[in-house]
């Protein structure tokens, strides 16, 4: 218990998550302080190229052993799955309509990317190597668990929501594309490119991490302003009990494929990290009916804070208790 | 200067289904619009603001000046995109030069 | 397509104010509105543009539909904001889709 | 609260062309104007987005609110500039608050 | 003197000075050169981040000597001082409206970050330490300085310009919160948080500053093209005597709190730089009656240049003289 | 031949071009990934200013040889030549308007300045020196082409096109005083400026231009789905003729101008290039009437990825035998 409440401490006054609740400080007060959405996106893309670039180029460094496809295998599964666990837990918790859980289920099932950088980072703080794969995991993951959620609607007889346009740009959304685009860069270009770029994408990354996390907590603390009054006691449990089960069933399949501590770490974070920003769009496309503001201040206001702060050190700390790493 | 009836219409929707609009509209033969970005606003759904976003959030707002008689087709093919959304739709009388081009 | 006539009222302001002006208009209980942004613009007090500012500076666009029995409330609460400052507001006849959203 | 009646020309300009319209403007001593920045659009030369572009590209819309009996010379200057190249005149009746502004 | 004239040349031949006048000469020359509104925003605040946690992170490390809050308060001191000086020099000097001469006077109590900035490089460059907690002193110079404008203003029966939601505004303001948020990061976190962003808030810091100059620089230029006409000798005379008497002022409540010689130097520029990007903003809300064009013109084409090219040494050279340093 | 070959497949699985051809095919596939407008601005100013500055910097380090006026004479000579081949070459080959000719042969007598950026970092891939002046050459290159089209066009009776505005405007454009004006402060503050923001412009530079070029693909591949129908097979036997002509003409100045080895490449790399920025720009303003499709898809669709991926290696090694380095 002692470990992971130091872990949590000593993972608390990291800059990464002080500039997060900087954040949420500032919009809570309402300052006037605002990232411009260039600058915003921006970041979004170097973050995304960077951790793609040096998953690949980890892979092409360590080699691929034969659980790659296992694992994404493994995540794919996991985002059709989870919001299935998402959904039943929503309807028996909450009152929220079947459209509105449906929504929140999508989001829980895809992942966060800056949840999965966040841990990265704590990994590397802590000198545990995690397979270089890991970032296509995190990609396959995006899409699956809306077809998972518009599925859940249709169930219900409000007519079928598949329609082409929708599913091609789920699967060529420029977050995917970037990643696995990055990735495969990586992968060719090796050790060698990665030499090339470090000082742009490694030396300082976490820097741009702190402010991209400045400009989350600032959406999110905005968001929960507005939120007040939609958000009661058991949406609030639903948001801290879903990464729970999340990271726990993403343990089970770390540890049936054989992923080392890192890996099974960061399989548990994206299982129990819920999207804020593919997901949201595709939503507001597929089920214009859902409310944005439940999903968006479920995921980015509940879930990505708490990942971010208890979250991470306690997946680790299971995570070494059941490996006995 | 010589000048002609229009139409100006003024379409605010999400930004996820631009080129959903976009693309009805180029299907309906309306083939000349222009697209404005929107900072923020306030509906029914409560107020939002664009500042430090990261996905296709928010809104556009699309206008289109097109002749008088093609009005309805303009606004069908709109609203067919627009109408299980949020949105607004308002529309304008308006006088445009150079008519050959509308 | 049914339409219903509405007045389209738009206010440039200064940025510093928009916030002051939003809140003035959901205090008169005109909750619809649209912000845009602006790039620069002239006036009596001169041109001016956003390139390369930091601070709030520069102004903003506030677009407003709104049913014509309440355009004076609307006109009431923005007037009272702009007034001892510069800024222009200007209404137009327009016709909307789904009434019942304004 | 009193109104005034003006006339509102929104003009979309190709964005290197912009300071020469300001500029004509200016000469013709139309000294109120506010530009807005345009994401992208459709005409009968294809679709343009503004996403990712480097140079001055794309377009700007021009807004002035004049008096009616000066519309005459802000057409003209308009024209002059706009005539040969790609872009769109548009005029609608507008009113506006604080006359002595225009 | 040679000293002065070495170190102003020495100090005129760096990128920063070089590429602010690269920025006035370009917008001179009326060149389309301008850096994107988005970019020069995430830039500023990138400078504040920076300046805040470096100046919080020193704190920790150096420990907190009983000065603190000496120069914290005399900061304030100075801020709501400054604009009476300003504002009676004005009156004297110049024919400005009251509403004119007090926004004005608003400004040079306020202070201008980029000015301590370019002042801590120079520092740097000539190995002279500073407080890390001048940082905090800057902040706290940032709004009194309009309350002691309002109030020259309510003061001839204008009325009171004094209403809550513009306190809120002005204290909450985007820059405050960032610089004192980040330096209240850089306290926490300490050495080891600085360590592990300085790739991204130390090694490229100077060269940020560059191009942030360059816009400074196009913005200044095209501020003067336009203001020709308002702005008279008298108003120069004025942009260059205030910071030349705040610094003096500065200089003494340096020696009176005991600061070290950069801090005082620090203190000397604070009081003698003038706000750009802050009090503008609150002056359109406050008083909008007040002519921008002159203010902007002052803060930014006169005193801004004047501070950063000749300024900064002559500041340095007094301070040096008399703390025999 | 092999040697080619090997230069052209190192070269072809670098960062950089991998970064372009993500790009192209996230643009071909219709995917939403974009970059915003003020991030690419924003990383153009960035690359255009460390490229100045460094040249500068490399010309206060090596002293200027008696051939820098010479190469900035020939650059210009170039300029305004090869607008003249260009067009040749078009109303021979294709069936081009003489308005779109021109405007077309305005873009090959400018110059890309990323494809100069790309070729400079093969040529320190592979530690060949090259004249620190070259970017006052490329900067000398931008406009005159300019000039060339319009007398083309004004030949021709169509009226005069040459107006004053318009000249300053082209001359004055914010691409050139910006490398220009980096390139005088490289000069002027020398190696130590250049240490003093190195971790700015140096380190992170390719990692920044690997974006800068995914933007590039992106824009490109948006621009050849959009220019399908309009662009023929002797357009694009022109899009890559041309710079094979330029390149073996630059060859020849730089040969008789005694320039080194990277240095001959360069010009060859500028002679072959064709401007993608400025160029269009001014021909929107100056010839309204020719069709930006076809431009636009040439320099940026054709020639660029051209030059970036056989036209470098190709170039460097003609270099190499011709000059036996
Ligand atoms: N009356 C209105 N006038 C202008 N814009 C509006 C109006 N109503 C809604 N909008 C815009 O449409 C968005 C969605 O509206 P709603 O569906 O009512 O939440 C708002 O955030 C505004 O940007
Ligand atoms: N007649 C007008 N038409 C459109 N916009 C105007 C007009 N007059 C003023 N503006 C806008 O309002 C701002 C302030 O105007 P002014 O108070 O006249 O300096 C200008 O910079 C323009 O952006
Ligand atoms: N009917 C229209 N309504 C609104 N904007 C238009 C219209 N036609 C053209 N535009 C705008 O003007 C640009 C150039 O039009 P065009 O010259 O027809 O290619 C388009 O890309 C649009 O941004
Ligand atoms: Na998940
Ligand atoms: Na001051
Ligand atoms: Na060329």
């Amino acid at each position: 218990m002692n470990a992971i409440f130091d872990l949590a401490v000593s993972n608390l006054i990291s800059p990464i998550i002080l500039s997060f609740a900087l954040g949420l400080a500032a919009a809570w007060a309402r300052s006037d302080l605002t990232i411009p959405e260039a600058v915003a996106k921006g970041m979004s893309i170097y973050l995304l190229f960077a951790i793609g670039f040096k998953g690949g180029a980890s892979v092409a460094a360590h080699g691929v052993d034969g659980t790659l496809l296992a694992a994404v295998g493994a995540g794919i599964v996991l985002s059709f799955g989870l919001p299935f666990i998402a959904f039943a837990l929503l309807k028996t918790m909450t009152s929220l309509s079947r459209t509105d859980a449906a929504a929140v289920a999508a989001h829980y099932g895809s992942i966060s990317i800056v949840t999965f950088v966040a841990a990265t980072s704590v990994l590397e703080g802590r000198m545990i190597d995690a397979e270089g794969y890991m970032v296509a995991v995190a990609a396959a993951m995006e899409a699956p668990a809306i077809l998972s959620a518009l599925w859940l609607v249709a169930k219900s007889g409000q007519g079928s929501k598949f329609d082409p346009t929708l599913m091609r740009e789920i699967l060529l959304n420029g977050s995917i594309v970037l990643l696995v685009g990055a990735f495969a860069i990586g992968v060719i270009t090796g050790e060698k490119g990665l030499a090339e770029i470090a000082p742009f994408i490694v030396s300082p990354f976490k820097g741009v991490l702190c402010l991209f996390l400045l400009d989350m907590g600032l959406i999110a603390g905005r968001g929960l302003r507005q939120a007040k009054g939609l958000i009661n006691l058991q949406l609030v449990a639903f948001g801290i009990a879903m990464p729970l089960i999340g990271s726990t069933i993403g343990l089970g399949f770390g540890m049936l494929i054989g992923l080392g501590l890192g890996g099974t770490v960061l399989m548990m974070v994206l299982a129990a990290s819920a999207s804020y920003i593919a997901v949201p769009a595709a939503m507001r496309v597929a089920l214009p009916e859902a409310n944005p503001t439940i999903y968006l201040t479920l995921s980015l206001g509940i879930t990505f804070p708490f990942n971010l702060t208890l979250g991470i050190p306690l997946y680790l700390t299971m995570a070494q208790w059941v490996t006995g790493g | 200067m010589e000048m002609h009836d229009a139409k100006r219409v003024e379409i605010m929707i999400e930004a996820p289904l631009e080129r959903r609009l976009t693309d009805a509209l180029h299907a309906a033969e309306v083939t000349g619009f222009t697209v404005l970005p929107v900072l923020g606003g306030s509906g029914r759904s409560g107020r939002w603001s664009r500042d430090g976003q990261v996905g296709r959030a928010g809104m556009v707002a699309v206008i289109c000046l097109i002749k008088p008689e093609r009005l309805d087709t303009l606004l069908d093919a709109a609203f067919a995109v627009v109408e299980p959304h949020i949105g607004v739709v308002s529309i304008t009388d308006a006088q445009v030069l150079r008519a050959e081009r509308f």
